[in-house]
């Protein structure tokens, strides 16, 4: 798909939302936060006969070869529907990783299987700390009779309980490395966390002297994970994009039809003006994440500060956007039966995956030279 | 010496009298009762001993005494810890009931309320009628000597354990929304009345959904005239204001949290933020809005002492709305990524997440932020209110949902 | 090769031969010359020769071409650098008066637009219509083929130097407020027409009050249909929006200003700011603000350039004024101490000033941020307008002040 | 006037609000925004006579004795009229300077000079670099020939250019020290600074060997200044309060008298809602205010925190009402002949005085414990 025209774009994501309204319904969504899986397999192969999951994996090893404007309008569905899956750990940060990495063999071996969605895997980098920076890596990795094992803990992983493979980022004597590991190996030990986002599945993981296949990288390792972080953050930014518009689109709808005082709710300027502060947190949200999705497709300079922005712009916007509704909704939005607590939950979730809006901030202003 | 002081000191030798006499402290049992009370039977010798309502009229349970001395009579209780005095003041129940009810049914009903013999609750909100309270669709039909209830109620904190609920039903449809209403005291425990716990986003159920089928009332409950409900309806919720304080619940984790006006910086030093710039500013603003707002309430208490009313008062709930919200936002911020968390070995992401959400049971219950400034802008500032387009329509033209 | 592209390299190579004998390019003078056009003598070839409205009838100073052929037109001036063309985009002068004038009247108003000869302003706001346009009190009387005009009008530039006003008055007051308007180009050189400069808040004086006693214009001045003016000022409205950019002012001291996305960070920088780490974030967001506001009118112009209408459009204007009342706080506080100071030895202070004051030129002129709101609101997410009291009472029974 | 009771406290300040009705009208606000001096001898002397330049001043020494609670309540009377006069200089830094130094005989040369307001007063503390730190000071005092001299730069000093002696914190060998200087002593050069808050007179000065007095301290100098200039803080709380409440109530007739659409504009829900958020930032402010000066009055333990709050508080609440009321107004706050603007620039002068928000925050915080 890399190369797509935009129409093309559209028919994809056009059958993606078709997928997703027969599979992700709000009644789905609230099963599956249910389940500890926290995700329905037929689902996630559903997912993969349309090549979501194999989007961004090279065509070679059976993807789609799509890049990040692709990957960006895919997620807006995701985050309208509040999906259900290990998508940003399986078919984002996992083989974004691996190409970053540019390990051949590695790609040969693991790409086809997450592309076809037969293997789930995910990433570790950050230790308890929670912070995305190298400093946080609390993972160590020796090498003795011609093994490499690994000790220590990773911390917010995202859909560990559910991966088969994980790519870990330990440090080694000679700086960082990425290791693969089955989850079932043995010293690896799975600890699913209690997210308040009932829709993510996020794990500790403990190792201890775990066995483990280091992948070898053509270039500095923490420039590989930034590269997916990167991609990650640009998939984040546009579920956040297609969840604030689907929340904003839905309490318009909301305060157009509710009547109180003889007259809709939303006729009120005090609502009026709050839905119209919405649109434009929305609209900002959603070309934060579409520019910063073209200006790294098109390699552009501005691109490592377009990511910033739309990380930080995007939570916020989604943050708000969510809270904000469930004011505009009133006492009907405070019932745990109405779907707006939901994605209030999916968007303080979402920013706080790979940092929060502060950091991104902070780096935003180094970006531009501060 | 005044006849007064006199008359003051005889009163307190009396009461405290009655107290030494009546009063055993260990018995003393609390918990929210819905007007219901663990200590029936001690509330009931209270009423008896006049000590409940003593500025009420001699005829009814009262004593005929002004607010000066009835204080006396308030403090002797507190200070040994006994419940019952000052419901002229804060008996909700009692008060709107000894206002508006008919003499036969106060004769039944003010001293079960005052001595804590029935359980009651407020059947007020419908899913069509929240902000607007006027609105509500809920029917009462007048049959022989009863009226037939049918309808929904909705956000009814006690319903399950209530004897009586004060409803506000239409009589009326063919008048002008306030014009067609009437209050009740409707009997709970009837088929016909089916309670449902309601799960709030906070995944508690503190509040029930109440249907109505055909449930009975007799027109002897019928409080103040008939389609003269909306009257009765402001002082209830005026008694309502001036008694509740605000309802709003702290962190629920269950692990302690530091108290005072330091207590978010206590909170930023355990997770390691209190030396970030950013955050300072943070807490000093948000402590400020706190601390503010004690300040603005202590100043509208001293107003009001001294007999002038105060504009401030009604600021509070908005301004606890802020504070919730912002308190919540600023917890979440401390503890970053931890905040992702939820559950009892996460008490702290467990609090935040919480308040973030229940700081919605302040800004939207009780009157939503929005409407809380239509009524100080109104109330207080003087400004004047929008055109109102349903107010002078017949209800059943009235369009709603 | 089609006949289009045949016709488009013919007209290609004939504007630009045109250009190559009649156009100077040393002769560019610019300057704000509120219609009249410093370069009138070119201007009036330009018009001649049917460059400058390409897309208009050709009875009417066009050549009926199509808006992709007057692109050509267009581009080959702007390589070049010559004024005149794409009038029959940008002109809200002419294009006003060529939708509603009389033939007659047009045939001589219309060149003289095109061409830069006649001065222009607009009287609209009136002290007592603002927000609320529709409400003027500025009266039009008929006497014999004339209108007797009456009023003040405010927030006129380029009064003084006008040679017409695009006026609406009230031409009859027994009907509602929008039905009783007419449209009229008033020649402002006559006695009864004062003009006088109005102070701002920022100390200089950019519009003028305009005081209109007894001034004359002619029946054959009326544009569109007598009452018809709010239609009228409709279109022409719409034309100022699309035309019109954002006119608010940057800095005024004359010190050069940082430029591009770095620059709040390069004043900080400046200020011996830049390492304060709440600082850091204060710049991230106001940055931040700009930059999404440049993007959502990239993809709105990207959205209309595909034909498809863009929601997103008229956000710009709410946006920029976050945008200048948030950058003139940050910017204020990076000078903290010096923001005290005004005036040509304390640039960065009278900037920072400046801009604080000068940022109510877009958060109220031209429709206050509460009614861009209300305008969003309703027309871009379709919710529904409030109840107008005002709309179908006749205009004298309106209260008004 | 100590120990006063609450109605001689309002007694007083319906006298001060009689005056300033007379002598500080719009007009003459304006009036002498424009003269070099900024206030009008005969206001000075009418302020004078009723006790308000020496309202701080102790009995013995001509004043009233009046403390921090009845100071708040006179400066909100001030702040609602715009009153233009060197008050928060000669009235309240220096002759709290002067009593916190505890020096007998300069309080007995300078303080009735105050008190009658025959003489004009200031203190000189911050340099170029305008911070209310002992770090900030940037004028030096070396002694030789029994005499002291002073070098350096002063700045931001209030009312400077019409002040007859100003008190002069500088740095010695041997620490802080306070001397005392007149205007006119050869060696010192005042230089206006023109302000936004063309209501306030402050300037430079440039102090090039002038000969100076030491006024000897029983404390330590710096503690000496800083309740000075808690008292500084507190008074302008005071004039904060004051000019928020009264613009508050300016706006609010406003909108209940601007009829557009045919209704009063502030019927409107975005209009009506502005003057209540207003409402409560005002009444905040007071409430700061006063709590300020009331916990400074009885040397409560919470005094200086409850001051650095006033700072920041109501620093932001009377920049953000007179902000929001010329959004309020519309186009007729736009002019200059309209008096929204007069507020917010003294609004904004207010806010930096003595440090600006941010700097009280964090001070707040210290003093919490944090």
């Amino acid at each position: 798909m890399s190369g797509v025209s935009s129409d093309e774009l559209m028919a994809f994501v056009e059958s993606l939302h078709r997928l997703l309204k027969d599979h992700s319904s709000e009644v789905e969504v609230r099963r599956l936060s249910q389940t500890p899986e926290g995700f329905d397999p037929k689902t996630w192969q559903a997912l993969s006969a349309l090549g979501v999951t194999g989007l961004i994996i090279d065509q070679d090893h059976g993807g789609l070869g799509a890049g990040p404007v692709e990957l960006e309008r895919v997620m807006e569905a995701v985050g309208a529907s509040l999906l259900c899956a290990p998508l940003l750990s399986s078919a984002v940060l996992a083989p974004a990783l691996l190409q970053a990495l540019g390990n051949p063999e590695a790609k040969a071996r693991l790409l086809p299987g997450l592309a076809d969605g037969s293997r789930i895997a995910t990433v570790a980098v950050t230790g308890p700390l929670g912070g995305w920076v190298a400093e946080h890596v609390a993972v160590e990795a020796k090498h003795s009779d011609n093994t490499w094992h690994l000790n220590g803990q990773a911390s917010f992983v995202t859909h560990a309980q559910v991966a088969d493979t994980v790519l870990v980022v330990a440090k080694t004597s000679a700086g960082l490395a990425v290791f693969e590991i089955e989850a079932k190996a043995k010293g690896v030990n799975i600890c699913a966390l209690p997210t308040f986002d009932h829709t993510l599945r996020m794990a500790e993981m403990e190792f201890a002297n775990a066995p483990a296949r280091r992948i070898e990288s053509q270039r500095p390792v923490w420039d590989a994970v930034q590269e997916a972080l990167n991609l990650a953050l640009i998939a984040l930014a546009g579920e956040q994009a297609g969840g604030a518009r689907h929340v904003l689109d839905m309490t318009v709808d909301y305060v157009k039809n509710r009547y109180q005082f003889g007259r809709a709710i939303g006729s009120f300027q005090a609502v009026k003006h709050m839905a119209t502060d919405l649109l434009m947190e929305s609209e900002s949200c959603t070309s934060a994440a579409r520019y910063a999705a073209e200006a790294l497709a098109a390699n552009q300079a501005d691109a490592p500060q377009s990511i910033s922005l739309a990380a930080f712009a995007c939570a916020d916007a989604f943050c708000q956007i969510t809270a904000t509704s469930i004011q505009m909704h009133g006492g009907i939005a405070f019932t745990w039966a109405h779907p707006a607590h939901l994605y209030l939950r999916r968007a303080r979730a979402d920013a706080q995956l790979f940092g929060p809006p502060d950091y991104h901030r902070e780096r935003y202003v180094q970006q531009l030279g501060g | 010496m005044s006849t007064d002081l006199v008359n003051d000191q005889a009163l307190e030798a009396e009461v405290k009298a009655w107290l030494a006499e009546h009063w055993k402290p260990e018995a003393l049992v609390t918990g929210e009762g819905f007007g219901r009370h663990p200590q029936q039977a001690f509330m009931t010798k209270v009423v008896e001993a006049r000590w409940a309502v003593p500025t009420w009229p001699k005829a009814w349970w009262g004593r005929d005494l002004a607010p000066a001395q009835a204080k006396i009579i308030e403090r002797a209780f507190a200070a040994v810890g006994a419940p019952g005095a000052g419901q002229d003041k804060s008996n909700l129940w009692a008060n709107t009931a000894m206002a508006h009810a008919t003499p036969a049914f106060k004769e039944t009903i003010v001293p079960a309320l005052l001595s804590g013999a029935v359980g009651m609750c407020l059947l007020y909100s419908e899913p069509g009628a929240g902000s607007d309270l006027a609105a509500v669709r809920t029917r009462a039909d007048r049959r022989g000597d009863n009226y037939i209830i049918n309808g929904q109620k909705v956000w009814t904190s006690g319903a399950a354990v209530a004897d009586y609920g004060m409803l506000i039903a239409r009589t009326d449809w063919d008048v002008p929304k306030h014009k067609g209403i009437s209050f009740f005291f409707l009997p709970m425990k009837q088929t016909g009345i089916e309670v449902r716990p309601l799960r709030q986003v906070t995944n508690e159920a503190q509040f029930n959904e109440v249907f109505i089928t055909d449930a009975i009332v007799s027109a002897e409950n019928l409080l103040g005239p008939l389609n003269g409900g909306w009257g009765v309806l402001q002082t209830a919720l005026a008694y309502e204001r001036s008694v509740m304080g605000d309802a709003a619940r702290g962190p629920r984790s269950g692990k302690d949290n530091p108290k005072g006006d330091g207590a978010l910086i206590e909170l930023a030093r355990e997770a390691g933020r209190l030396n970030d710039p950013v955050i300072r500013q943070e807490l000093a603003q948000v402590t400020a809005y706190k601390v503010l707002n004690r300040l603005n309430n202590a100043r509208a208490k001293a107003d009001m002492a001294q007999g002038t009313s105060s504009a401030i008062m009604s600021l509070g709930k908005l301004a606890m709305s802020r504070i919730l919200h912002e308190e919540a936002r600023l917890r979440t911020k401390l503890l970053g990524a931890a905040s992702l968390l939820e559950g009892p070995d996460h008490p702290r992401a467990e609090d935040a997440n919480f308040l973030s959400l229940n700081a919605y049971f302040t800004s939207i219950g009780g009157g939503t932020d929005q409407i809380q400034r239509n009524i100080i802008g109104e109330r207080v500032l003087g400004l004047p209110k929008e055109p109102e387009i349903d107010r002078e329509m017949p209800f059943r033209d009235v369009r709603s949902g």
